[in-house]
């Protein structure tokens, strides 16, 4: 099964998650891999504002998700993630999959995550007290 | 496609300097991505504008033509 | 944060991870990294008996998650075990680490994760309408 | 430690296999893990089996004495 969304309002992790499972089959795999992005409170950041391409971003996920599927040894990926207005504390994005493997799971998790900070039309605004800026192109293997 | 235009899309801080949405432009025969930003936005190619033709991201000496919908944009930053 | 248990009966990974980060500070992480390992319901196994060795599992857990923290640049860790008798579709272990950064979130998860399968003191027997089997030990990113 | 004995404990597989939870051994002087089994258990040594000192990880060439808690057990399967 795969489920891929944005989200114009905030939304929980937790209950995402056990609803996207309590639709699996039980017992049909034993590894799960989930990865949470959340805002955070540093650097005086009162707000994001996350621009997307409507149609373009939800295709993109979709088809994220299908190739995750394809390449790894996985077969089910949640993948949601946030647009509009976002306060700290607030979930960005998450990405889950579910295997038989273990690896698998992690690769996918992995592989999805990073794709998404550098190949889907989303682009981050940070607004402080000061003044709002465009956030900058991740740099590898960190959390923005 | 008698009538056809090109739409040009811009986002995030692209469209903020640019102060518009997009364009409607009309391409006349053959026409890569980069030149289409030149008739569009009067500016050479700058480094670190990435183009996507209907709703697909390409290289910016891929084609555009009439009917078309080509988004610039600055690179992303989801996640 | 770090919080380590073994569970004598079933739990649901989600609301421990919801009641675990509504303890730690808002804002104060930007990547969460879980991964959760399952029963199967493959190969006609009934049910498992997870053994431990009481004291010893439950330090080994707490050190794993203590030497996570040193070893990568995590502040906090979830890492709960199952033990007794497991049905399938049941949660046997929840592994759970929280960072600024996604890369260090990944590592210290699979990090203690591998080490779980290998150094920490459980023992899986599998019961079947055929006969009981002890688990051998497992091969590496195979999900047992 | 006048008095004092090793606690002699079997898990899992091990456990099952010699239909006992455990032994309590005198040591009488230096010995390794490895040679305790050999008393307790009246085997020799078996490739798989791995050793916990009150309750820590070691090798099986580690020194036990009176007062020691050792433990033999199968390789674990947890996670």
């Amino acid at each position: 099964m795969i489920h891929t969304g944005l989200r114009p309002g905030r939304y929980a992790a937790c209950p995402e998650v056990a609803a996207f499972e309590a639709a699996l089959e039980p017992g049909s795999w034993g590894a799960c891999a989930l990865f949470t992005g959340a805002m955070r409170g540093a650097h005086a950041v009162e707000r994001m504002e996350l621009e997307h391409y409507p149609g373009m971003t939800e295709r993109q996920l979709q088809e994220l998700a299908e190739e995750a599927v394809q390449r790894y040894d996985i077969q089910h990926v949640l993948l949601l993630h946030r647009v509009g207005t976002v306060l700290p504390g607030e979930t960005i994005v998450l990405v889950a999959s579910w295997s038989a493997h273990r690896a698998a799971a992690f690769q996918a998790c992995r592989y999805m995550l990073e794709t998404l900070k550098t190949s889907v039309t989303f682009w981050k605004k940070e607004y402080t007290p000061a003044g709002a800026r465009w956030v900058p192109p991740p740099r590898s293997g960190v959390a923005a | 496609m008698f009538g056809a235009m090109i739409c040009v899309r811009y986002f995030a801080a692209l469209r903020e300097r640019l102060g518009r949405e997009g364009d409607q432009l009309e391409a006349r025969g053959e026409l890569s991505a980069q030149e289409l930003w030149r008739l569009a936005v009067g500016e050479s190619w700058p480094e670190q504008i990435m183009v996507a033709v209907n709703q697909r991201l390409v290289s910016p000496q891929s084609c555009v033509q009439d009917g078309d919908e080509v988004a610039f944009f600055p690179p992303m930053t989801g996640g």
